[in-house]
């Protein structure tokens, strides 16, 4: 595609300028966008509480299974989405940060509970970060203390349009 | 015999497997919640008596309020109270402090949100105005108590003009469908056709009532189709 | 229907050979084509495989599995697969990095050939070799080395000890596996699969072996590294044993592997006891579908029902109980094949 | 004749990755480099006795060699290496050594080069083994069934007395 050099004058980006000449290059992004919002395989990470409720959405009665995301994997290396499930602690703040970073890239944070969203009830203590969102960016947070199985489908949910609409 | 709990484990997964799944399937199908489930953390204005028990109860620190004093009253009133339902562990400590039942808890669990302060609530109470509360005391009173309501009001309106229009038109109401066609003749044609076919006499009665352009097109249309129908009856 | 697929090589040979290509190059040719359509085939049946694995698991557990895309979610592993091919691919900075590379490709290389040399149907073998059964026993102990590869290359201990543990289980439980095949081939004569199927004519050797059977069903599934013998992937312990470090297409490719060799397992125990394409009204290849499928069902039936045993009772279990029995069954076997030869059956 | 030229090229084919594979074991700072070489060396050497149309022995080969001996030679390796892994397979600095081995290299080369020179091996003429695992089977358990017998149980003892060697015996 040879363009114009009008073009290339207004200071428009090459996405914007193939869109000028009518071919549209966000179509196989969106397939792949489809397919990433289906497929979330979380790689788990929780203290006591919401990991319960997490491991309840895998079971019978809510299945998680339903929309694709049951793949629990432990190895981050094959992990989509991490879900915070606890407070980090100042100790673990590395570690969840070093697992965060070994995720391959397109990846996704999902802070479930209060813990995790900003440190709920220790979030003054010496030892806990107020919130995962000081560590890295999460996507989307599930409040709820802790959040019923529901709420963290409905969180998967959203982060499922937000996927889709590529807005990450 | 070697196998047995074997066998034993793989048909009680057969049984399993061949019966009903137990499955809820949540967005469709709403999940059965107790009644004093605590979803999430709701405040009603209207009660506050701006006491500040719910704050002092509260050990995470997840409510808050600002107050503004009344003039010429020892009172305080409302000028916004924060949920910061990020903090909030569901404990029902403020509800269960709470004296005039201002706070409680709804079954709504679908809290996710992109942004972290989204996760905060803020109720603003809306302005208070000055009324007479007869014998020479003012009191003041939020302004949509005073103000009646407007929109429960002018539907009311509305409903009492179109069963009037349906009566008009069911009888004949010549004189009204003159305002929207163009000859005295169209009218009685229109008048015959509504009193006729109980349908479109609705339609066009709401028409007339919400929207007189649109009926005027309309009862043109009407007038013009069954002219032509006529027309085609005579000719056969 | 019975000769559909002989009778379009058949064809596709002599036209080859009309068209003025040496009858050689028109074999070779058609060996590539054969060889192409098998690996497309057992690619794509992947697919359909990892959805069967779910919904079985799913409905083993009284939940629904996954549902949402298209129809009973069929679609859902091709999401899977299409963001698996997209994930960044990551090589660790320490990794062993051309061991790294290469085993994933090699094991997926050696699961496929694995198809060489089975009947898919009358007659529908790539290549009839008359040691066909030990091709496949030989071939397969080779997908050990890809393991160790793997966990070595990653330069990670749980990788290792991952790598460490598959292989020590799939090395001691290829002995029961040869050892439990011995009885079929003594009763067959022949080490070629297609012979083997052609001497169940009178009775499916499930009827004749049938401690060989179980053994080999047991001591395959441990070499398949799947559940209840699935110690080097146990995700509590070791992550994901030697796949730990591995992301995306290339842990995919392990996956499309694992599955593919269960597909090829789940064949050849066909084809030994079962009696290949044998049966009547259905054409034998599609016999030979339904039966591997069969199964691999109860594979997958095993997996969801029984929890993983301890490594030191998995080895044992094999040297103690596994590797005696087959033996035994060997003894027996031989014993009533020359006591029945005595009597003149 | 096409014919004997694609089974030319494929012996070519198979040789040279063997001799590659030899080398890059030989030569290969890594020990388990050098594992791996030996493995893909042994494997070229059964498509050597694919090609000489022993499948049997190519088979045997593969499965003794390359799938259990080296996965033994490579978990030895494993549990016992300490250290960087690229420093395992160091040469012997000495110079002396390395005369010697390539002496006795090139003596040897010569040695199998004249044997193979001024020895008249016997051409075998179109004699296709039909049924070579049954002849196989029958040598080894017919004829020389005392013999095969006798160097299973040197294998044996030679496994007992590693484990005694390893545990050591217990002094009563």
């Amino acid at each position: 595609m040879v363009l114009n050099e009008a073009d290339t004058r207004d200071g428009s980006s090459d996405v914007e300028q193939l869109e000028k000449h009518n071919i549209i290059v966000t179509t196989l992004e969106k397939i792949w966008n489809w397919s990433r919002a289906r497929s979330f395989w979380p790689l788990s990470y929780g203290c006591n509480c919401c990991p319960i409720e997490m491991m309840a959405s895998g079971a019978a009665r809510f299945d998680i299974a339903r929309y694709g995301y049951e793949v629990f994997r432990a190895s981050p290396r094959q992990a989509d989405l991490l879900i915070v499930a606890g407070p980090i602690t100042l100790k673990m703040a590395p570690v969840v940060k070093r697992v965060y970073e070994q995720m391959p890239s397109p990846k996704w944070v999902l802070a479930m509970g209060n813990c995790a969203t900003s440190g709920g009830p220790f979030r003054d203590g010496y030892s806990i970060l107020p919130g995962a969102d000081t560590l890295f960016k999460v996507d989307i947070f599930v409040p709820g203390c802790p959040p019923r199985p529901e709420a963290l489908f409905h969180g998967l949910l959203e982060l499922k349009k937000k996927v889709e609409r590529g807005d990450y | 015999m070697i196998g047995k709990g074997l066998l034993k484990g793989l048909g009680i997964t057969l049984k399993h497997g061949v019966e009903k799944p137990k499955t809820i399937q949540y967005p469709e199908q709403r999940p059965y919640l107790q009644e004093r489930f605590r979803g999430c953390l709701e405040f009603d204005y209207k009660n506050c008596i701006v006491c500040g028990m719910c704050t002092k109860a509260c050990p995470n620190n997840v409510l808050s309020f600002e107050t503004a004093p009344i003039e010429g009253s020892k009172k305080k009133r409302l000028v916004s109270y924060t949920i910061d339902l990020q903090y909030c562990m569901f404990c029902n400590l403020c509800v269960e402090a709470c004296p005039t039942n201002t706070l409680f808890f709804v079954h709504d669990f679908e809290l996710s949100t992109y942004r972290r302060d989204e996760i905060k609530k803020v109720y603003i109470p809306p302005a208070l105005t000055q009324v007479d509360a007869g014998g020479g005391q003012a009191e003041l009173i939020p302004q949509d108590a005073l103000e009646p309501d407007r929109e429960a009001e002018a539907e009311a309106k509305r409903l009492k003009q179109l069963q009037a229009m349906k009566t008009a038109l069911s009888k004949g109401g010549q004189k009204v469908l003159a305002k929207y066609v163009d000859t005295e003749e169209d009218a009685a044609v229109l008048a015959n056709l509504l009193q006729a076919d109980e349908k479109k006499r609705d339609k066009m009665a709401a028409l007339i009532v919400d929207d007189k352009e649109k009926a005027r097109k309309v009862a043109q249309a009407f007038v013009a189709k069954e002219r032509k129908t006529q027309a085609g009856g005579e000719e056969k | 229907m019975e000769h559909l697929f002989t009778n379009i090589a058949q064809i596709l040979t002599s036209w080859m050979v009309s068209l003025g290509l040496p009858p050689i190059w028109a074999d070779l040719i058609l060996l590539i084509g054969q060889w192409t359509i098998i690996v497309v085939i057992v690619t794509l049946n992947v697919i359909v495989l990892v959805w069967l694995e779910r919904k079985i698991s799913g409905f083993i557990q009284e939940r629904l599995g996954p549902n949402r895309l298209g129809p009973f979610g069929a679609f859902q592993t091709i999401a899977d697969a299409m963001k698996l091919l997209t994930k960044e691919d990551i090589i660790p900075s320490q990794a062993d990095r051309w061991i790294f590379m290469t085993a994933p490709m090699l094991f997926i290389v050696i699961a496929v050939m694995l198809y060489a040399v089975l009947p898919l149907g009358q007659g529908m073998e790539v290549v009839d070799l008359n040691v066909g059964l030990f091709y496949f026993i030989s071939l397969g102990s080779l997908s050990t080395i890809c393991l160790l590869m793997a966990g070595w290359g990653s330069n990670n201990k749980w990788s290792l000890l991952g790598a460490m543990r598959s292989v020590a289980q799939m090395i001691s439980y290829e002995i029961p596996l040869a050892f439990s095949l011995l009885g079929v081939v003594m009763l067959a004569g022949s080490l070629n699969l297609s012979e083997i199927v052609t001497a169940q004519n009178r009775y499916w050797f499930i009827l004749l072996q049938p401690v060989a059977f179980l053994t080999y069903f047991i001591a395959a599934t441990a070499e398949l590294n799947r559940g209840p013998f699935d110690m080097p992937e146990a995700e509590q312990e070791l992550t994901a044993g030697a796949y730990t470090e591995y992301t995306g297409m290339r842990w995919a490719l392990f996956f499309l592997a694992e599955y593919t060799n269960l597909v090829a397992v789940s064949a050849l125990a066909a084809t030994l006891f079962f009696g290949g394409g044998q049966g009547p009204w259905l054409p034998s290849w599609l016999w030979i579908i339904i039966k591997t499928y069969l199964i691999m069902l109860v594979f997958m039936w095993m997996k969801w029902t029984f929890p993983r045993i301890r490594m030191d009772h998995l080895m044992s279990f094999s040297w103690k109980v596994l590797i005696p029995v087959s033996l035994a069954n060997i003894l027996i076997t031989g014993l009533g094949i020359e006591f029945f030869r005595g009597m003149g059956w | 004749m096409s014919l004997m030229i694609i089974n030319d090229l494929v012996f070519v084919l198979i040789a040279s990755i063997t001799l590659l594979s030899a080398l890059g074991m030989v030569l290969s700072r890594n020990i388990v480099h050098s594992a791996l070489a030996l493995i893909l060396t042994f494997i070229g050497v059964a498509a050597l006795f694919f090609n000489l149309g022993a499948a049997f022995l190519g088979l045997v080969q593969i499965l003794v060699y390359a799938g259990a001996i080296s996965v033994l030679i490579i978990f030895a390796i494993m549990l016992v290496m300490h250290g960087e892994a690229h420093k395992t397979n160091r040469f012997n600095p000495s110079l002396g050594t390395h005369l010697w081995g390539g002496y006795i290299a090139a003596v040897m080369t010569i040695g199998l080069v004249a044997a193979i020179w001024f020895s008249e091996l016997p051409e075998v003429k179109g004699r296709t083994v039909e049924d070579a695992v049954g002849l196989l089977a029958g040598l080894l358990l017919g004829n020389y069934v005392i013999a095969f017998e006798a160097a299973a149980v040197l294998l044996l003892l030679a496994v007992v007395g590693a484990i005694i060697l390893a545990r050591g015996v217990e002094e009563q």
